[in-house]
């Protein structure tokens, strides 16, 4: 039984490390036909990742190992919280060793770090950058815990593994649809602020009016850059798994056999893409938002995800 | 054992007391003995807490005294020796370190006395956690307050340390005498001051009765912890006091007053007590969370940035401990332990992290002599050690798993997430409002700690002082790295951790939930309700972290092919970057300050010298934010103000002349004379 | 001593007692300083014949003893005293006074009342010959107190407290028929040392002071 | 037993003749630290003899039962260490040329005098001869007042004379009233006015004679024992006197006072119940401590700071005798410790004044840095004076407010705010005045005198922190006995 454990582990690190540059890939793809240019291929990330691996790395003279070390805190801390998520079987191996608080908290562990690296290049940019996802981040997480919660309530569980299964066996979804709609709205707007996404950070620019995100690794360079990308990438990718098995986990393998692993594995596979080419839709049709904006914008997310939580008591009485 | 460990204890400490007052002559031994004593006396402590802890029967010895209702009585049960313990530990790494901080006050402070008082200190702490005898635990809660004065006066020469230190003795005096009046109402009731008597009074108390005395210990215990309108004396004597000292003041002693709102509200109110109990100790929790994180982001001094964190982390173990209360008066025992177990864990984590984060505080204010951040920068280059335990107690505070902080929250969360078993809907949409308030605090620690390591450490010096910073001497790093390690083990090993608290909330509660908080052969932790329910495996979470940097490093190398590294000049847009061109402190919470600017009210004053050919070519610039004291201006300051204007007023019966003296005599003789006729 | 009636005896004792509340409030009508001292002097004089009828009547003899005391000290030393002390100081003859002459006398009289009304419980417990005067006693007490508030001089003051002592004296004789002696001695005693050192301290007031208005006394506030 | 008394009463008397007669200084020095030690041993001894046994009398003169012995002890211990600090305080004076000896002499007579009549106040039988002795004291203390003749001096030695003089009066009327109603029960005798006698028959007394009897007392040793309202004269003689007469008039003179009321308390309460004088008890107890909490925060100079200090504790010693039971306890223990500490501060600001030469408070920093040991005396009393647990004060203020509890729960709360109040006030000063870089260097004492001061203050200082947390088994047993004697139930040995 270990070993099946261990080999569905490593079986879900892989396909997460593989997927998410092509989901990266597949959004930048959607953005430029919707602005009517060709735009790269699907996989131009993968090439840019192996670009980046061979390049020599340049370390700023001011910094100390804290800028060495967060590239591997993050993408460690990104893919345990992966591995936490049910991608294609509901019952996920590692799913004793945490529940949505952990995922929420790893993440923050990776935030943490990025902050402190961008403070340590000495640099006005790095510096702009932490503390604006300083003030992001504290109010996305709220948000985030209230929102899987306020769904997780109808499971009667803070476990990711189980709300999954017990929603995948059409038990509670269909019974309070307001509060899941709720919470819904306010964990997709957590993804695009939690991924720097267009309506709160633009992630192809360098500006440095305007970049969070970016800010913070901009003094990163060779496989410390492609290591922060590819965790960038990942974080996406989590949270797109989040939105579609949390809220719409139909079709994910309820037990662990071969068959309807793949099965599910394929559908997972759809259900995210289908997402990614929404976000780059909502990516196109909106502009960025000022700062301060920003901040109003994710209070909405902060207080539909309690309201998501209220209304799930008053609502069922 | 108990027995010899508590000799041992008391002899040290007491020789700790004695010995740096008999050696007048130099200071090195002064130090030497007395916190060596204080070292001796830590570890008999330690020896008395394990003891405690392991005994089936609560060990009881009491002295009578000459004084009528006073027992100088001591009774050991778990709770009491667990935090024995606390001190015991906390006291032994800062003695350690104190060995090489107090170095820096040789020749301008007497160190004999700053040795013997922190002794005393030690001591008065101990025996008010193990006191049993209502009068006795007044008598050393004083002594304990009059001692810390002492020592947070130590600097004396300074204006606002002074008034720190004033501030600090009258609050505690008030909060005295609030416990005071609960204890009165208790001898009322059960006509002794034994704690005995307190737990098994023969009638419950009436009810009017019952809320007093409610009322009385949190205002009350809550003056000392610090809770939100009592606290605006803790950022000004926490950093006032020598930083070996405000790391016990801030670590350990507003632990005294959690121990006595457990003790009293638990033992001796026993368990069947009203509902909006629980409801106003969670949300004095809640607020002094947030609030005491929001004041912390706006601080700049690292040290009163600390204190503010205090007045945080009480509000959250106080969140713990009124969901357990709450459950209790729904009658689920069960929850109820979750509830309490999860406050004292928090206890006991935030006593070791923010005694290792002052002691950090305190390292770089003796190599840099000021406590402003905005002077700091760079410092992890010639501080590493510093550096790194500061930067573990940084990552428990902001409760990242897989540190101590992260188990201790994840469990508060737990026991407000299992609100909906409750039947009253009110509170079951409040707790989780409190669960909303606990991450929001959560996430603003996690950005002010960021901005305190971030600022202090990284980075290029701001000023001459931080450039000179060398690293602390060894003591002052065993201290920190005693306190680290501690900080760590709680966090990877809570199945040792949770044994021992549940022995403490059993008698409390009456539901054990050891067992069914403990699976998985104590690997990892499920709240009651079984592994579907939730479940945190911290061990497994730093294995899995472990498994994969080292994968990461080797892949990335191998992906790469190359191991080469450069090191240049950060990317200033061409200019050749100073430090003055790196975010500052100010800077980096201006986002926060405006968002939440409704409860800041911050008044801004900028004022440009320009030059005196053109308007547009500014000299010099003065920049000063300040945040609005608002519980001080509008809770302290009428109460202060019509105090001397009552004074005043008064003034005038003593006006000098004798007629109006003897017309005082006479008016009064024929009033009495009335009376008694 | 059954030579007079007990009820004529306390009829006398009563007339002596009326006489000295009387002389009381010429006392407090005084305007002048030097017939103040004069009143005063009377006053005792009064006193002294009670207590030599009180001891004729009860056979006492040692308030004889007392009396003979009174004489010596309250009617010839201590005005003496007083009017050196008077001219030395040279002081105006006009007394300042916190409240005037009528209201003065209309506080007397209530006092009066207030003092008969407090003693009238006591009075059946006294012996029938000296029991009603009791009340006079306090009232002349409180006569007295009440001169050493409405009066701003020190000499005043000084007389205030003596007529307090003539009436403690009175009280003493008519109360118990005289404390024993010692107690006597030992209260002549203290009387007169404390108007020594009140005359002592008038003096150094005066130089210090260059007047004896007890109302420029107020620099020590609160 | 009789030689303890005579020892203890005889020696303030001939060292006071003494000091007059003797020319030279340096005699005169030696009788005052013979007089000191006597007083200790003699204290010593009573307290060991009247213990728990029955009251020791000398003829029919002398009647020292537990309540007198306790009074003993307190005007021992502190006379001797007041005498060791005035001849430390007077010397420098001399030596600074500011003093003739014969002046000096003079000051002596005078003090010891004042001691004398104070022991004889305590310990002897007749209620009358009490009465003259508090008059000599204060004869004697108002002379002491006026020492140093400058106009303040003057003007707080009046007051004092006029006030304490109406006071005593009003005392002698309440006596001459006690007397009236005793003799009527047991004739004209002379010992109607002893105490064993009159708590004999206490129970048959007339009750509205003693009640206005017990009214005119309170009022008239209140005064001299600065009880509002009739405190004013306090502050002003105690600020404007020498130092070591500051400290004997409030340790001793107010606590003789206090005595005094006790004494007819005890008649009182057989006659009339513990009510009629409870009530007026606490209700002047409360008035006093309200009003010296409240001034104590205004004050400028230090010396009247420790005065409001007394009048807010002899109110509380007041409160506690005014509840019966255990606030007896209390407020004996109160008494002690109070007098003690009260003039270790007066001790320390002694110093301070030698060395200051002025009394303004806010012109004085630094204490603990320029002078350790005054500095430390006035923190330490300060601290015992505030109620804070090392010392004996906590213990009494603790059990006086479960007494008020008990009686009723408004007047405790009310209590233990003023009380709050009052550690504040008197702190805020305290503190202010020991921490800190001190500002103005002042003129050095003399090493003789430097000696004489410490000595005083350190034997104080262990006698407090000695009794601070558990009271000596002889002293519990003796306070035992006193609570018995206001035990109206129990008969009078």
């Amino acid at each position: 039984m270990m070993a099946r454990n261990i080999a569905l582990v490593v079986l879900q690190a892989v396909v997460l490390l593989a997927v998410s540059p092509f989901i990266v890939g597949l959004i930048r793809k959607v953005k430029a036909r919707l602005q009517c240019r060709l735009g790269a291929s699907v996989v131009q990330p993968y090439y840019d990742l192996r670009k980046l691996f061979r390049k020599d790395v340049v370390v700023s003279s001011n910094a100390s190992w804290i800028f060495t070390a967060t590239p591997y805190i993050l993408f460690a801390s990104t893919l345990t919280a992966g591995l936490l998520v049910p991608l294609f079987v509901s019952k996920v191996p590692l799913g004793f060793a945490g529940d949505i608080i952990t995922v929420v908290y790893l993440l923050a562990l990776g935030t943490f770090f990025l902050i402190l690296a961008g403070l340590d290049a000495g640099s006005a940019f790095g510096g702009m950058g932490s503390s604006r996802v300083a003030i992001v981040a504290s109010l996305t997480e709220p948000a985030m815990i209230l929102s899987i919660f306020a769904v997780g309530l109808t499971a009667g569980s803070t476990n990711l593994s189980t709300i999954v299964h017990k929603t995948a066996l059409l038990e509670g979804i269909v019974t309070d649809p307001p509060p899941h709609l709720m919470a819904l709205a306010a964990l997709f707007i957590v993804t695009l602020a939690e991924t720097g996404r267009v309506p709160v950070d633009n992630p192809a620019t360098h500006l440095e009016l305007t970049m969070i995100h970016e800010a913070m690794v901009l003094e990163y360079s060779g496989r410390y850059l492609a290591l922060i990308e590819w965790a960038s990438a990942l974080k996406l990718l989590l949270f797109l798994t989040l939105l579609s098995n949390v809220f719409a986990p139909w079709g994910i393998a309820t037990e662990p056999d071969p068959l309807w692993m793949a099965l599910g594995g394929a559908v997972w596979l759809v259900k995210v893409s289908g997402l990614a080419v929404f976000v780059g839709v909502i990516e196109s049709m909106f502009a960025k938002l000022r700062l301060f904006r920003v901040t109003d914008l994710l209070g909405v997310a902060f207080i539909l995800s309690l309201l998501a939580l209220v209304f799930f008591y008053t609502l069922r009485g | 054992m108990i027995q010899l460990a508590f000799l041992i204890g008391l002899t040290g400490y007491s020789l700790g007391i004695l010995l740096p007052l008999l050696t007048r002559r130099c200071p090195t031994i002064q130090n030497i003995s007395a916190h060596g004593a204080a070292f001796l006396g830590a570890m008999g402590g330690i020896g008395v807490g394990v003891g405690g802890l392991t005994a089936e029967v609560p060990y009881h010895v009491s002295i009578p005294s000459s004084l009528p209702l006073l027992t100088y009585s001591i009774r050991l049960d778990p709770l009491s020796s667990l935090f024995v313990l606390l001190i015991s530990v906390c006291g032994a790494a800062v003695a350690v370190y104190a060995l090489g901080y107090v170095r820096e006050f040789y020749g301008r402070y007497s160190i004999g006395a700053l040795g013997s008082l922190f002794n005393a200190f030690l001591l008065s702490m101990t025996l008010v956690v193990l006191a049993d005898d209502g009068f006795f635990f007044l008598l050393a809660w004083e002594l304990m307050s009059l001692v810390s004065y002492f020592l947070v006066v130590t600097e004396h020469d300074k204006a606002d340390v002074r008034y720190a230190g004033f501030f600090y003795l009258i609050m505690t005096h008030v909060g005295t005498a609030f416990i005071f009046l609960t204890f009165l109402m208790f001898f009322q009731e059960t006509g002794s001051f034994s704690f005995e008597a307190f737990r098994h009074s023969a009638q419950p108390m009436p009810e009017g009765l019952s809320t007093l005395v409610f009322l009385a210990a949190l205002i009350g215990f809550g003056a000392k912890a610090g809770i939100v309108p009592l606290h605006v004396w803790l950022p000004y004597a926490h950093p006032a006091a020598p930083s070996h000292v405000s790391s016990l003041l801030s670590g350990v002693m507003i632990k005294t007053a959690i121990y006595g709102l457990v003790r009293v509200y638990f033992d001796f109110l026993g368990p069947p007590f009203p509902w909006w109990w629980g409801f106003v100790v969670l949300a004095v929790g809640a607020i002094s969370a947030l609030l005491g994180v929001m004041y912390a982001l706006m601080e700049h001094d690292l040290k009163s940035l600390l204190a503010y964190h205090s007045v945080e982390n009480i509000g959250i173990i106080l969140l713990g401990i009124g969901a357990g209360m709450i459950f209790q008066s729904y009658g689920l025992a069960s929850l109820a332990a979750l509830g309490l177990l999860a406050g004292l864990y928090h206890t006991i984590n935030h006593a070791v992290f923010k005694g290792l984060l002052f002691l950090g505080a305190g390292a770089l204010l003796s190599q840099t002599h000021t406590r402003n951040m905005e002077e700091y920068g760079g410092l992890i280059r010639t501080m590493p050690w510093t550096a790194m335990f500061f930067l573990i107690g940084a990552v428990s505070i902001s409760a990242l798993p897989p540190s101590n902080g992260f188990v201790s929250e994840w469990l508060i969360f737990q026991s407000l997430f299992l609100s909906f078993q409750i039947p009253d809907l009110l509170m079951k949409i409040m707790l989780p409002i409190g669960a909303s308030m606990l991450a929001l605090t959560g996430v603003l620690a996690l950005a002010c700690f960021a901005k305190a390591f971030g600022i202090s450490f990284l980075a290029m010096p701001r000023s001459s002082h931080a450039r000179q910073a060398r690293e602390v001497s060894l003591t002052m790093r065993t201290g920190m790295g005693v306190l680290a390690f501690v900080c760590v083990a709680l966090g990877l090993a809570p199945m040792l951790v949770v044994p021992a608290l549940d022995r403490i909330t059993t008698p409390l509660t009456g539901a054990s939930i050891a067992g069914d908080l403990l699976s998985r052969g104590g690997l990892s932790l499920t709240p009651v309700m079984g592994e579907e329910f939730a479940s945190v495996s911290t061990p497994a979470l730093g294995m899995v972290l472990a498994v994969i940097v080292p994968v990461a490093l080797l892949g990335a190398v191998v992906l790469g092919g190359t191991l080469r590294k450069r090191y240049y000049k950060t990317w200033g847009c061409g200019l050749n970057l100073t430090p003055r061109m790196e975010y500052t402190a100010t800077g980096f919470v201006q986002p926060v300050k405006r968002v939440f600017s409704t409860i800041y009210q911050p008044t801004v004053k900028l004022e440009t010298e320009f030059l005196e050919e053109s308007r547009y070519f500014a000299k010099q610039r003065h920049f000063e934010v300040r945040i609005e004291p608002v519980f001080q201006r509008y809770f302290y300051d009428p109460v202060v103000m019509f105090v001397s204007a009552a004074a005043d007023r008064l003034r005038v019966i003593q006006a000098g002349s004798l007629h109006l003296y003897l017309t005082y005599i006479f008016i009064t003789l024929i009033l009495l004379l009335l009376m008694a006729g | 001593m059954g030579m007079v009636r007990p009820d004529i005896g306390s009829q006398m004792v009563d007339l002596c007692a009326a006489l000295l509340l009387v002389s009381c409030f010429a006392i407090v009508a005084q305007r002048r300083l030097s017939a103040c001292v004069d009143m005063f002097a009377l006053q005792s004089a009064f006193l002294a014949a009670t207590a030599a009828l009180v001891a004729l009547l009860t056979g006492i003899h040692h308030i004889y003893f007392a009396a003979v005391l009174t004489v010596g000290i309250k009617v010839i030393v201590i005005p003496r005293i007083l009017k050196k002390v008077v001219e030395r100081l040279n002081v105006k003859r006009e007394l300042e006074m916190n409240v005037n002459i009528p209201a003065g006398l209309l506080i007397c009289g209530a006092l009066v009342i207030l003092a008969f009304f407090i003693i009238r419980p006591i009075i059946p417990l006294g012996f029938f010959l000296t029991r009603d005067s009791l009340s006079i006693a306090l009232a002349i007490l409180l006569i007295g107190f009440f001169t050493m508030i409405a009066r701003k001089k020190a000499v005043t003051q000084v007389i205030g407290f003596l007529v307090m002592e003539n009436g403690l004296f009175l009280g003493a004789t008519v109360a118990a028929y005289g404390m024993p002696l010692i107690v006597e001695l030992g209260v002549f005693f203290d009387v007169l040392v404390a108007v020594l050192i009140i005359g002592i301290y008038s003096h150094r007031i005066q130089d210090a002071f260059d007047s004896v208005d007890t109302s420029k006394l107020s620099v020590l506030k609160e | 037993m009789t030689l303890s008394l005579v020892l203890l009463l005889g020696t303030p008397i001939l060292s006071g003749l003494g000091s007059l007669m003797l020319r030279d200084r340096r005699v005169v020095e030696a009788l005052q630290y013979g007089q000191a030690a006597i007083l200790l041993a003699a204290g010593a001894l009573v307290v060991r003899e009247v213990g728990t046994g029955a009251p020791v009398t000398f003829g029919l003169l002398l009647y020292t039962d537990a309540l007198s012995a306790w009074l003993d002890l307190v005007l021992a211990v502190v006379g001797a260490t007041g005498t060791l600090f005035a001849v430390g305080f007077l010397g420098e004076h001399l030596d600074r040329g500011l003093l003739s000896v014969r002046r000096f002499r003079q000051f002596f007579c005078l003090f010891d005098l004042f001691l004398a009549a104070m022991l004889v106040a305590v310990n002897v039988a007749d209620v009358a001869i009490m009465w003259i002795a508090i008059e000599g004291s204060t004869l004697a203390a108002a002379l002491l007042i006026a020492f140093e003749r400058n106009k303040a001096a003057l003007e707080a030695g009046w007051k004092f004379m006029i006030l304490g003089s109406v006071g005593i009066a009003l005392a002698l009327f309440g006596t001459i009233i006690l007397y009236f109603t005793s003799e009527h029960v047991l004739g004209v005798t002379s010992d109607a006015l002893r105490w064993p006698e009159l708590y004999r028959i206490a129970s048959s007394l007339d009750p509205t004679a003693i009640k206005v009897a017990f009214v005119f007392v309170l009022i008239g040793y209140g005064t001299k024992a600065g009880v509002a309202p009739m405190h004013s004269w306090l502050p002003d003689a105690h600020a404007e006197a020498p130092t070591p007469v500051s400290a004997m008039l409030s340790a001793n003179m107010l606590t003789v006072a206090v005595y005094a009321i006790l004494r007819f308390k005890v008649v009182a309460d057989r006659t009339v119940g513990t009510a009629f004088t409870g009530n007026l008890m606490i209700g002047l107890g409360l008035l006093s401590v309200a009003i010296a909490a409240i001034l104590l925060l205004v004050q400028r100079d230090y010396k009247r700071l420790f005065a409001y200090s007394s009048i807010e504790h002899i109110g509380i010693a007041l409160i506690g005798f005014g509840i019966g039971g255990a606030g007896v306890f209390a407020g004996a223990w109160h008494l002690l410790n109070h007098a003690l500490a009260k003039s270790t501060a007066f001790y320390g600001a002694g110093w301070v004044l030698l060395r200051h030469e002025h009394k303004m408070l806010d012109r004085v920093t630094g204490l603990l840095r320029q002078m350790p040991l005054a500095g430390s005396a006035i923190v330490i009393a300060g601290v015992a004076l505030a109620g804070l647990p090392p010392f004996g004060l906590f213990a009494s203020e603790v059990l006086i407010t479960v007494g008020t509890y008990a009686a009723r729960p408004g007047v405790a709360y009310l209590f233990l705010s003023l009380l709050t109040l009052a550690f504040a006030t008197l702190l805020y000063h305290v503190l202010r005045m020991a921490l800190g870089e001190p500002t103005e260097a002042g003129r050095a004492v003399g090493a003789r005198s430097r000696v004489l001061l410490s000595a005083a203050i350190v034997i104080n200082l262990s006698a407090l922190g000695a009794i601070g947390l558990q009271i000596p088994l002889d002293l519990a047993r003796m306070l035992e006995a006193i609570v018995r004697l206001f035990d109206t139930r129990v008969g009078i040995p």
